[in-house]
């Protein structure tokens, strides 16, 4: 259970949103809508603990986050605007290095998530060199991977050609049937199988 | 209990809307303060003060140099403070005091460094020399140039006062260095004569506008930082109710 | 969290970083490469008379062991703060500063290490007495950790500033004049034929001191500079 | 195009990165800085002796330039590559290399300008005798620029590298030897009170050599690095 | 007139396409499209001339590009993955700086182009604090501005919101109704609203 309490966030010295409040409650999707520039990804950010608030409280099964600490963390699977895979090491490498830093390193699963996401040809070449779409595919997988109850994904689709789309939604709607929760941002539009979407809208 | 309802008064002054109005009324005061204590140091200092029979007319350097090097020291012990408690207990004014401190110490730091070499070179025959104390000021420039450097790097200004408030801390290690070099290492520099307890070295007329110029000089750092600490409120709360009252209010 | 998944993240953060290191060899090299170059410009600055290499001997080869190592340190966060891995790393459900000591651990094997072993060559091109060879070799070992350590945090303060490069150097030298100062100062007593046992137990306690703390600040900073 | 289409180009890029480093009003102090702190290091690894430092002085001044320079190369390209400017410059309708020129231009007033304005205050701390100033200053003003211009290709050619920083200095360093070589020794001839014409009229050329042909190379080195 | 003929590209030992051929006219779109890594950036790249081809032809009115250097690139504007800005500067600077180097410097219209991609309030601020969608917008606010002939958009659509899209897309239906060139690549679907759309299929 995610709860989130009368947020506000500030960025500079320009107030982006305050009072903010909802709750996902598991199996729900909470979708952030809002046009360029009003804070999705600062919210994003804020809800896993990479940003601070400037007000409220965010609460994860009722403790706040921030002195649930590792605990929290050890929950979450967070997918920013930056894919973060190392250009050096190969995809399964880029795996594994995720997986071991998540505490849940169970290598046999590398290599099915990595089909998931149909990266197996490029198994044994540097990450540096998949397109941008690729990348994407890449830092998707680690989501498979880490089966984390919490996902927080900032526009997962953007650079995804058609069919990963489809892959992806399938991916979120399997989540969400498992008892996961999700929230994410995203100015495409999407199908997931489900009827517990939830919207809050940021305006400028 | 008493403790906690003291916290409670100093959290209500540690708000920008109040410390605001409160240091405005207090800058009048520290500052005219500050200008007679001046003018008092200066006079014992360059009229009262005999001249020393070895160091001549040079030795009124000291009135200077002295206090500007102790209050070196004793702003970046400040502004170290100031940052450790804005990092813990998340008080803006800390990082406010915090961030005003630097450029000031800074001031201190050079001048210490200035008078020293101008008094160097009729003592020692040098501009510089390399010894343990000399060097450990000239570090504390440079720290105090680092904090300034980094803060000035980063936009958001309370990310900058987190980032420079943990500098502050990692650099406060020099301090104990300058003050003790003299004893850990045979230099050339005076060691410590006015601190040491119970023994007097100095002459009461030396003495009197030494310490008359430290107090002085404190209380310009006090004037200065508070001027400095409104302004940086001004621009920083510049978008919250209080401060557009306030700029209303003065139109 | 269980210790051992701990005791596994961290090694696997210094692995990846070991393994990242290895795929671009030019990563290990460098800085060796440059420890040599510096070391080789000071006789072409001051002209080649032995006599006066012997005596700026042990100040040289820190002067360049110090720099080597600063010059390497934006590699320490820098790319994995553009490309991202660091979220993750701050987002792991474990104390950030253990991970960030293993990456320090990574850095000093991939520069300090090196260097104390390529050191000798070195000394002896710039005619430094073989009785100094210990202190040489015992100081930069000792050293060399405390440099990447207090780099550690410098480089995690400036993570994603312009002239972040620069401006580390800015932040680091100062801290790095003590360690600079008993290091070169050990050698230089060694040369001279004295003791050396007060600078290097001086130089072990700066080790402790930074190990406590710089893993620490540098994890704050990390996430200061994330926010 | 027409050449004057071409000069506002050019002077627009001078102009454009002037003002960035502007903004950070830390770009422009900080090589300063690092090189007073350098030059501060060197008495510190070597000991104080005034007499030694003053024989030291030319040589330590010329290294200490050399490094600052070097080491904020890499704001040279780097920023402009990771934001993707770098394209739009390629993609520019004027030479390139008159682009990487101004570049370089700006580069050097921002670290090479101020380094030649400070360095008689850091040469009085090293005991310099005042006779030498002048030689300084010359060969100051003449071996930055080479260095600069030297620089821009180093650094177009590790750009988008990992671990460039270093990599950077490896390739730049060999080449500015002789810089080093005729610049230290001018300021030394002239402290010992000699002729110091022919130093400076090889720095001269050095420049003339290298304004002519370091842009051309380094924009080449830029098509590689984008492709 | 952008004619390609017979052109190959290879990145590392992988060969991405070859004896691609097609001609564009003015008034005309290209749209590349094609999964994720199947080189749809590497041809753009390429037809900028950043990128080097392995074989075939790339000719701009009758002559090779290559060959005719400064002249081509002088009606060209490109926008690649990467949005090149400055986050130093303004976004007016930014955009000066931009019409500085393209030669066609305009000093006036700067001010109509931030306000065209909707940015105006952000005058006085670095360019750095602007979101991922705001930043991709200055970038595409480079095209308004240059008026080049001939348009190559790598994923122009990418973090823009709904009401962006709208408006990149009457931006292309302008250009293209005023005789200018378009390649794009998208994942996304969008409309213009013009009937010349050609499109390029890439295969894995
Ligand atoms: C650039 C050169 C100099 C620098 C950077 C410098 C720095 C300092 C510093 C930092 C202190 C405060 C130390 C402490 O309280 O722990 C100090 C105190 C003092 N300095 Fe200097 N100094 C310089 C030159 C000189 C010279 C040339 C003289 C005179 C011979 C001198 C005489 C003194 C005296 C008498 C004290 C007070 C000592 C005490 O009572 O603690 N200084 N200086
Ligand atoms: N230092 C600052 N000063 C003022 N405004 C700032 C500062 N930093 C960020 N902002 C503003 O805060 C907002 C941050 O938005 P954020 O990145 O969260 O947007 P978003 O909703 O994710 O947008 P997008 O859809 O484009 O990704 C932007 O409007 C940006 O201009
Ligand atoms: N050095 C290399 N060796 C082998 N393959 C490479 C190399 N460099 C790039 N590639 C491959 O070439 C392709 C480049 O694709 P490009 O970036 O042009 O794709 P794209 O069509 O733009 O994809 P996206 O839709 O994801 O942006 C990718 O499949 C990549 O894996
Ligand atoms: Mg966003
Ligand atoms: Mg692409």
């Amino acid at each position: 259970m995610l709860e989130v309490v009368n947020l506000a966030c500030v960025r500079g010295d320009r107030p982006l949103f305050s009072d903010l409040s909802f709750a996902l409650k598991p199996g729900e999707l909470l979708h952030v809508v809002g046009a360029n520039g009003t804070g999705k990804t600062t919210l994003l950010r804020t809800l896993c603990g990479l940003t601070r608030q400037a007000a409220g409280e965010i609460r994860w099964r009722g403790a706040e986050t921030r002195a649930l600490g590792d605990e929290f963390r050890n929950e979450l699977a967070y997918v920013g605007h930056l894919n973060g895979i190392q250009g050096e090491l190969t995809p399964a490498e880029n795996l594994r290095a995720a997986a071991g830093l998540a505490g849940a390193a169970d290598p046999e699963r590398i290599d099915a998530a990595l089909e998931t996401v149909r990266l197996s040809p490029y198994r044994g070449f540097p990450a540096k060199i998949l397109s941008q779409g690729q990348k994407r595919r890449l830092a998707l997988a680690r989501l498979v991977l880490l089966r984390k109850p919490l996902w927080i994904l900032d526009e997962p689709f953007s650079a995804l050609d058609v069919a990963s789309v489809t892959l992806m939604t399938q991916a979120l709607t399997g989540h969400l049937a498992d008892g996961g929760m999700v929230v994410l941002t995203s100015h495409q539009d999407f199908e997931v199988e489900i009827k517990n979407v939830t919207y809050v809208r940021l305006d400028a | 209990m008493v403790e906690i309802y003291i916290l409670i008064g100093m959290h209500k002054y540690a708000s920008p809307k109040t410390f605001y109005p409160l240091a405005g009324t207090l800058i009048p005061w520290l500052a005219g303060a500050t200008v007679l204590l001046l003018a008092l140091g200066l006079y014992l200092g360059l009229f009262v003060a005999p001249p020393d029979y070895q160091q001549g007319e040079t030795v009124r350097i000291m009135f200077i140099h002295v206090p500007a090097a102790w209050m070196s020291m004793f702003v970046y012990a400040v502004m170290a403070a100031a940052g450790a408690a804005a990092l813990v207990w998340n008080v803006k004014l800390m990082e406010t005091l915090a961030s005003a401190c630097a450029p000031i110490g800074a001031s201190f730091t050079l001048l210490a460094l200035i008078t020293g070499s101008l008094w160097g070179k009729p003592m020692w025959g040098a501009w510089w020399v390399w010894d343990a104390r000399l060097t450990s000021e000239l570090i504390l420039f440079f720290l105090y140039i680092g904090v300034m450097a980094l803060r000035a790097s980063i936009d958001d200004p309370r990310r900058a006062a987190r980032a420079a408030a943990i500098l502050a801390l990692v650099g406060v290690v020099n301090i104990p260095v300058i003050h003790f070099s003299v004893e850990w290492w045979n230099t050339l520099h005076q060691p410590a004569s006015v601190g040491r307890m119970g023994k007097p070295t100095i002459h009461l007329s030396i003495l009197m506008p030494l310490l008359t110029m430290a107090v002085a000089f404190t209380f310009y750092f006090l004037t200065a930082a508070l001027l400095r600490m409104r302004n940086e409120i001004l621009e920083r709360e510049k978008h919250t109710s209080w401060v557009q009252e306030l700029v209303e209010s003065r139109r | 969290m269980t210790s051992p998944s701990l005791l596994a993240a961290t090694a696997n953060v210094l692995r990846r970083d070991l393994t990242v290191a290895w795929r671009r060899s030019a990563d290990v090299l460098t800085p060796l490469v440059f420890f040599a170059i510096v070391t080789s410009l000071f006789p072409l600055g001051v002209g080649p008379e032995p006599s006066l290499l012997r005596t700026l001997a042990p100040g040289v080869l820190w002067v360049a062991a110090l720099l080597s190592v600063m010059l390497a340190l934006n590699r320490m966060f820098a790319n994995d703060y553009a490309d991202g891995t660091l979220e993750l790393l701050a987002l792991s459900p474990h104390p950030l500063s253990l991970l960030v000591l293993s990456k320090v651990a990574a850095h000093w094997v991939l520069t300090g290490l090196p260097l104390v072993l390529i050191s000798p060559l070195l000394a002896v091109q710039l005619n430094l007495p073989s009785e100094a060879m210990g202190a040489l070799l015992l100081s930069l070992l000792l050293g060399t950790p405390v440099l990447s350590l207090i780099g550690a945090v410098g480089a995690a303060l400036t993570l994603g500033l312009r002239g972040g490069g620069v401006l580390v150097s800015l932040l680091v030298l100062p801290l790095y004049t003590p360690v600079l100062i008993f290091g070169a100062g050990s050698v230089a007593q060694a040369a001279a034929g004295a003791e050396i046992e007060a600078y290097i137990s001086l130089l072990a306690a700066f080790l402790a001191l930074t190990l406590t703390f710089a893993p620490w600040a540098a994890a704050a900073a990390l996430r200061v500079s994330l926010d």
